[in-house]
C-alpha cells in the first residue's frame, strides 16, 4: 500500500515503430508470393520510389497469410511516409498488375484490431499518405 | 484714313440721300445732345471718357443663352428617409394577414410572367424569368445556412434590399433576413426554386439588368 | 513535398499512469467510466491454464447490445425515450457503420448528451447550433452538434425541444443504424427490445474466445518502474508493443537476424508455460468492464503464479468521442484505447493511447 | 589550376565609397534601380532558394578530361540520384537542376539545385563512379568541395581554394622552371583574391560548408 505512488507520463510521438495492415491485391490465378518473395515485393516497392536509402528501411513482416494475401508491417516511425507511398505506387508483381491496400496504421502495438472489428469496416478506405497529398 | 472717313459727304450724295450737311461743329453738339438724351444719368465727364476711351467691337455676338438650368426633382436624402421612416413599417401593420392579398397578387404576376406556369413548362424557362421577376410579396423559406438560427423561417417578403429580405413570418414577426450565405426556397404551384443568396446581392431594380451566369456548384 | 516531412509520423499520445487499485484517490474506474464506446476488450493472464469461475460468469454476465436499423435519430429525442431510458440509468447508443471522416455520426452518452458530427451541408441544412470540429484545417467541414437531453430546458414543448425535434424530423431526417445498449441497477421497466420493436431490432451477443498461448515469452516488469531498466525490467512502451504482438498471435521467436521480422521480445523476459487470452467483441458498456477489472483484481487475492496481468480495451476508431466528451478523429488509424497491467500486489498501470484527432487523455 | 580562378573572376562589385556630395545625384538613381519596388503581389512569395554545389571530378585517366561536359556529368548525376534515391529523390532534386558551370581544364564543377533538396544531391555525389561519353565509360570520382547560396559564395571559395593549392605545389616543386611558373600564376591570381577581399565584410550569407 505504502508503494502506491501516482505517477503520469505522457509519451508524445514516442512510439518507435508504426505498424500496417496491409492487402495485396493481384489479378486471380498465378503464383502467390511467399513470405519472403512477400518482403522482397516490398523491398523492391521501396527500392523504386526511394532507391537504395529507401530499401535500406528497416522493414518487418510481422506476420503473413498467403491464403488472404493480408500481413502486418512493422516500421520505424520515420519511415512510414516512405513505405506507405511506396507501396501505394508499387504497380507490378512478376509481371503482373498488382495493388497494395493500407488497411490499417497504427502508431503502437497494441493499437491494431482485426479488420472487422471496429464500427466502420475499415476495408476500402485508403487515406493518402502525406508525402504527396 | 481717318481724314476720308470724317470728310463731309460730297454735295452731290448729300442732294441725292436727302441729308443735311452738318459740320464737325454741328455733329459733335448733336451727338453730345444725343447721348445726354439717351442717358441722362451719366455725367458728361462720364460720356466724354467712354467716347475718348472706350473701345467698342463692332462685331455681332450672339447673346449666351443662359441655360435653363432644369431643377432636378429632389427626393429625400438617405438621412431624410431615414428620419421619416419611409421604409419602415408600423407595428400595427405587421400583420401576415395584411400581406396576404399583396402574396395572391404576386402569384398571378407570376402566372402571368410564365405563360400560365404549365406543369410541363421547362424549369429553366421559369428559373430566368423568376431570376429577373420582382419578389416582394412571395413565400419564401430559408432552407440552408451558415447560421443554423436563420434556418426554417418561413413568411412572405415585404421588402427586398440590396443585403437583406424583410420577411413577415406566420406569427406575424418582422424578420431581417441576410441573402449572403443563406440559401432561400420559393414554392409555387409545386414548382420549387432555390435562390442562391450569396450570389443575389443585388437591388432588385438593377437585378432585373444583371445578367447571371452559370456555375458549376455553389458553395455557402 | 519537402523531403524533410517524409521522416515525420502522424502526431499521437501515449499517457501511462501507475497506481494503486485500492488506493481510495485512483482514477482507474473513472478513466473506465469516461471512456464511453468500447469494441473489444481483451485480457491475458500469464501462468493460468483454466479461467476462474467468478471471472467466467463476469464474462457470461457481459450482457448483450442491439443493433436497430435505420433508426431516425428523432427517436432518441423524444420524451418517452429519455424518460424510460436516458433517465433511469446508462443508455449508449453509437451509430453503426458510418465513417467518422466522411459520414454523419451520432452518438448517446450516458450522460445524456446526444452528439451529432455532422458534415457542413448538413450542418447547414440541419439548422441545429453546433461549433466546428476542432481537426477539420482552415475550412470547416465538420461540425460537432451537443443536444443535453437531460437539460432543464429540454422539457416537452419547450422551444428547444420543439426546434430540436423539428430539425431531425421535418427539416432534415437523419436515420442511422444504431448500436443500443443499456445499464440500469434498479428494476427493469420497459427494455429497448420491447421499446423498439416496430423498427428492426436484433439483440447481438457479445463474441468471445478463449486461447491458451503455450511457451510464451513474457516481459519482466516492475510495478514502481515505468521507464524500465535495462537487464533488470522493460518499460511500458516495450510492453505496449509486446501485448500488440501477441494479440495479434505474431510470433516471438523471431531472431534478430532474420529476413522477414526483426522483432523479437523485449529483454529481459521469461518463458511463461501457458497463458490464458480471452477476447471479447461487441458494444461493451463501462460498467460491464469495471466488474471485469474487479474480478481480475480479486484474481490475486489467492496466491498465483503470474505477477501481472493485463487488460485491453479497444475504442471504436469512428466513435465521435473518445474520453468524456472530447472530439474523437480518425485520421490514420481513429485509435483510442487503454491497457491496465494489474500487478500482484494491485498496483496497475493504465495506459491510454490516442492518434493524430484527439485530445490528450484525461 | 590558374586557369579556374580566372574564368571564373567577374568585375568585383566593390562598396561605393564616392562622396554623396559630389555624386549623389548620379548614385543615387542606380541605387533606386537595384532595389526594384517590390511588387504587391509579390511580396508574399519568397524567391525560390537555391544551392550550389562546388566539386571537382578526380580521374586517374586523362582521357576522362575531353569527356567533362554538361550533358554526361548532368546525366551521371542524375543516375546517382535515381540509384540511391529512388524516383521520389530524382523528382525532388531535378526541381532547377543544372551543371551551372564546368571547366573540362581542371575538373570543376558548380552544381545547382533547390535548397530543400540540396542535401539528397550532396548524399548522392559519392555514388558517381564514372562518367560515359560516346559509348565510353571513364571512372572517376566527384570530390565536393563547397557548398554555397550563391554562385560568388562559390567563386570566392574557389579562389581561395585554388591559391592553398598552388602554395601546396610551390612547395613540392623540384626545378626552377617550374618554380617561376607557379609564383606568376599565384602573383596573377593574387590580383582577384585582393578584389575578394574587399568584399569580406559582406561574405558568407548563404554559406554551409559540408
Amino acid at each position: 500500500m505504502a508503494a502506491a505512488a501516482f505517477e503520469r507520463r505522457v509519451l508524445r510521438r514516442a512510439a518507435e515503430h508504426h505498424y500496417l495492415r496491409v492487402r495485396l491485391e493481384l489479378p486471380d490465378g498465378g503464383a502467390r508470393p511467399n513470405a519472403a518473395q512477400f518482403k522482397q515485393l516490398v523491398v523492391t516497392a521501396l527500392r523504386e520510389l526511394h532507391g537504395e536509402v529507401g530499401a535500406a528501411l528497416p522493414v518487418d513482416v510481422l506476420t503473413y497469410e498467403e491464403k488472404t494475401l493480408s500481413a502486418i508491417l512493422r516500421v520505424i516511425s520515420s519511415g512510414l511516409v516512405k513505405l506507405w507511398s511506396a507501396l501505394t505506387l508499387l504497380g507490378f508483381y512478376q509481371n503482373r498488375r498488382c495493388a497494395f491496400r493500407v488497411l490499417q496504421v497504427k502508431p503502437c502495438g497494441a493499437g491494431w484490431l482485426p479488420p472487422d472489428v471496429s464500427s466502420g469496416s475499415k476495408l476500402g478506405r485508403l487515406p493518402k499518405p502525406t508525402a504527396f497529398s | 484714313m481717318e481724314g476720308q472717313l470724317y470728310r463731309r459727304l460730297p454735295p452731290e450724295d448729300s442732294g441725292e440721300l436727302r441729308l443735311q450737311p452738318q459740320g464737325s461743329e454741328e455733329a459733335k453738339t448733336f451727338v453730345h445732345a444725343f447721348l445726354k438724351r439717351s442717358m441722362p444719368k451719366m455725367k458728361d465727364e462720364a460720356i466724354q471718357e467712354m467716347l475718348t476711351r472706350k473701345a467698342v467691337v463692332l462685331e455681332h455676338y450672339p447673346k449666351k443663352k443662359t441655360k435653363q438650368k432644369r431643377k432636378k426633382t429632389k427626393g429625400f436624402t438617405a438621412k431624410q428617409r431615414r428620419e421619416l421612416r419611409l421604409f419602415e413599417i408600423e407595428p400595427e401593420q405587421q400583420r401576415y394577414a395584411i400581406f396576404l392579398p399583396l402574396h395572391e397578387l404576386w402569384k398571378q404576376y407570376i402566372r402571368d410572367l410564365c405563360h400560365g406556369l404549365k406543369p410541363d413548362a421547362q424549369p429553366h424557362m421559369i428559373q430566368g424569368k423568376l431570376l429577373k421577376a420582382d419578389l416582394h410579396g412571395a413565400i419564401v423559406t430559408v432552407t440552408k445556412s451558415k447560421c443554423p438560427s436563420y434556418v426554417g423561417i418561413t413568411g412572405i417578403i415585404l421588402q427586398e434590399f440590396k443585403h437583406v429580405f424583410k420577411i413577415i413570418t406566420k406569427e406575424d414577426k418582422l424578420k431581417v433576413v441576410p441573402k449572403l450565405n443563406n440559401v432561400f426556397s420559393l414554392e409555387l404551384d409545386g414548382f420549387i426554386s432555390y435562390i442562391y443568396g450569396s450570389k443575389f446581392l443585388l437591388r432588385a431594380s438593377e437585378r432585373s439588368a444583371k445578367k447571371f451566369k452559370l456555375k458549376g456548384t455553389i458553395d455557402l | 513535398m519537402l523531403p524533410a516531412q517524409l521522416g515525420r509520423a502522424p502526431r499521437h499520445l501515449l499517457v501511462c499512469e501507475r497506481s494503486h487499485a485500492r488506493h481510495p484517490r485512483s482514477r482507474h474506474a473513472a478513466h473506465v467510466r469516461d471512456h464511453a464506446y468500447s469494441c473489444r476488450v481483451s485480457f491475458l493472464i500469464p501462468e493460468c491454464g483454466v479461467l476462474p469461475e467468478v471471472v467466467k460468469s463476469t464474462i457470461a454476465d457481459i450482457g448483450d447490445y442491439y443493433l436497430v436499423r435505420s433508426l431516425p435519430v428523432h427517436e432518441l429525442v423524444t420524451h418517452e425515450f429519455i424518460d424510460a431510458f436516458v433517465k433511469k440509468g446508462s443508455c449508449y447508443a453509437l451509430s453503426y457503420k458510418t465513417k467518422i471522416d466522411q459520414d454523419n455520426t451520432a452518438a448517446l452518452l450516458p450522460n445524456g448528451k446526444l452528439i451529432l458530427s455532422v458534415d457542413k451541408g448538413t450542418y447547414e441544412e440541419l439548422g441545429l447550433q453546433g461549433r466546428p470540429s476542432r481537426y477539420s484545417g482552415k475550412k470547416v467541414m465538420r461540425y460537432i452538434i451537443t443536444i443535453d437531453l437531460t437539460d432543464a430546458g429540454f422539457q416537452p414543448e419547450s422551444k428547444k425541444h420543439n426546434r430540436v425535434l423539428w430539425a431531425l424530423k421535418e427539416k432534415k431526417p437523419l436515420e442511422f443504424d444504431f448500436l443500443l445498449a443499456w445499464y440500469n441497477t434498479g428494476a427493469e421497466g420497459s427494455t429497448l427490445m420491447s421499446y423498439f420493436s416496430k423498427n428492426q431490432i436484433q439483440a447481438l451477443k457479445p463474441k468471445i474466445t478463449f486461447s491458451t498461448l503455450r511457451d510464451l515469452q513474457c516481459p519482466v516488469l516492475q510495478s514502481n518502474d515505468l521507464q524500465g531498466k535495462p537487464e533488470e525490467s522493460c518499460s511500458t512502451e516495450e510492453l505496449f508493443e509486446w501485448l500488440g504482438a501477441v494479440l495479434n498471435q505474431v510470433s516471438l521467436d523471431n531472431k534478430s537476424s532474420s529476413f522477414l521480422s526483426t522483432y523479437c521480445c523485449p529483454e529481459p523476459n521469461t518463458v511463461v508455460e501457458k497463458a490464458f487470452l480471452c477476447t471479447i467483441t461487441g458494444f461493451i458498456i463501462p460498467e460491464k468492464i469495471i466488474q471485469l477489472l474487479e474480478q481480475l483484481c480479486s484474481y490475486f487475492s489467492e496466491p498465483k503464479l503470474a505477477y501481472w496481468l493485463t487488460l485491453t480495451v479497444h475504442g471504436f476508431a469512428d466513435s465521435p468521442v473518445s474520453w468524456r466528451e472530447s472530439e474523437h478523429g480518425f485520421h490514420k488509424g481513429g485509435e483510442n484505447l487503454y491497457n491496465f497491467v494489474i500487478f500482484r500486489n494491485l498496483d496497475y498501470w493504465l495506459q491510454m493511447a490516442v492518434g493524430a484527432h484527439d485530445d490528450c487523455p484525461p | 589550376m590558374q586557369g579556374g580562378g580566372a574564368a571564373l573572376s567577374s568585375p568585383c562589385p566593390r562598396p561605393c565609397t564616392l562622396p554623396i556630395g559630389y555624386n549623389g545625384g548620379r548614385a543615387s538613381p542606380i541605387g533606386r534601380a537595384r532595389r526594384p519596388p517590390v511588387p504587391r503581389a509579390a511580396a508574399a512569395m519568397v524567391r525560390f532558394k537555391n544551392r550550389y554545389v562546388l566539386c571537382e571530378v578526380v580521374s586517374e585517366d586523362p582521357r576522362c578530361r575531353k569527356c567533362i561536359e554538361d550533358r554526361a556529368l548532368g546525366l551521371a548525376v542524375r543516375d546517382a540520384i535515381a540509384r540511391v534515391h529512388g524516383d521520389y529523390g530524382l523528382a525532388c532534386c531535378s526541381i532547377s537542376f543544372t551543371v551551372k558551370y564546368l571547366n573540362a581544364y581542371t575538373g570543376t564543377v558548380l552544381l545547382r539545385c533547390r535548397k530543400d533538396s540540396y542535401r539528397l544531391l550532396c548524399s548522392a555525389l559519392p555514388f558517381v563512379r564514372y562518367l560515359e561519353s560516346r559509348a565510353q565509360r571513364y571512372p572517376c570520382f566527384l570530390n565536393t568541395l563547397h557548398v554555397g547560396g550563391t554562385i560568388r559564395t562559390c567563386q570566392k571559395f574557389l579562389i581561395q581554394y585554388n591559391r592553398t593549392q598552388l602554395l601546396r605545389l610551390l612547395q613540392n616543386c623540384t626545378n626552377e622552371e617550374e618554380r617561376q611558373c607557379i609564383q606568376k600564376s599565384l602573383l596573377s591570381c593574387s590580383l582577384t583574391e585582393e578584389q575578394s577581399q574587399s568584399g569580406d565584410e559582406e561574405e558568407d550569407d548563404g554559406t554551409e560548408t559540408d
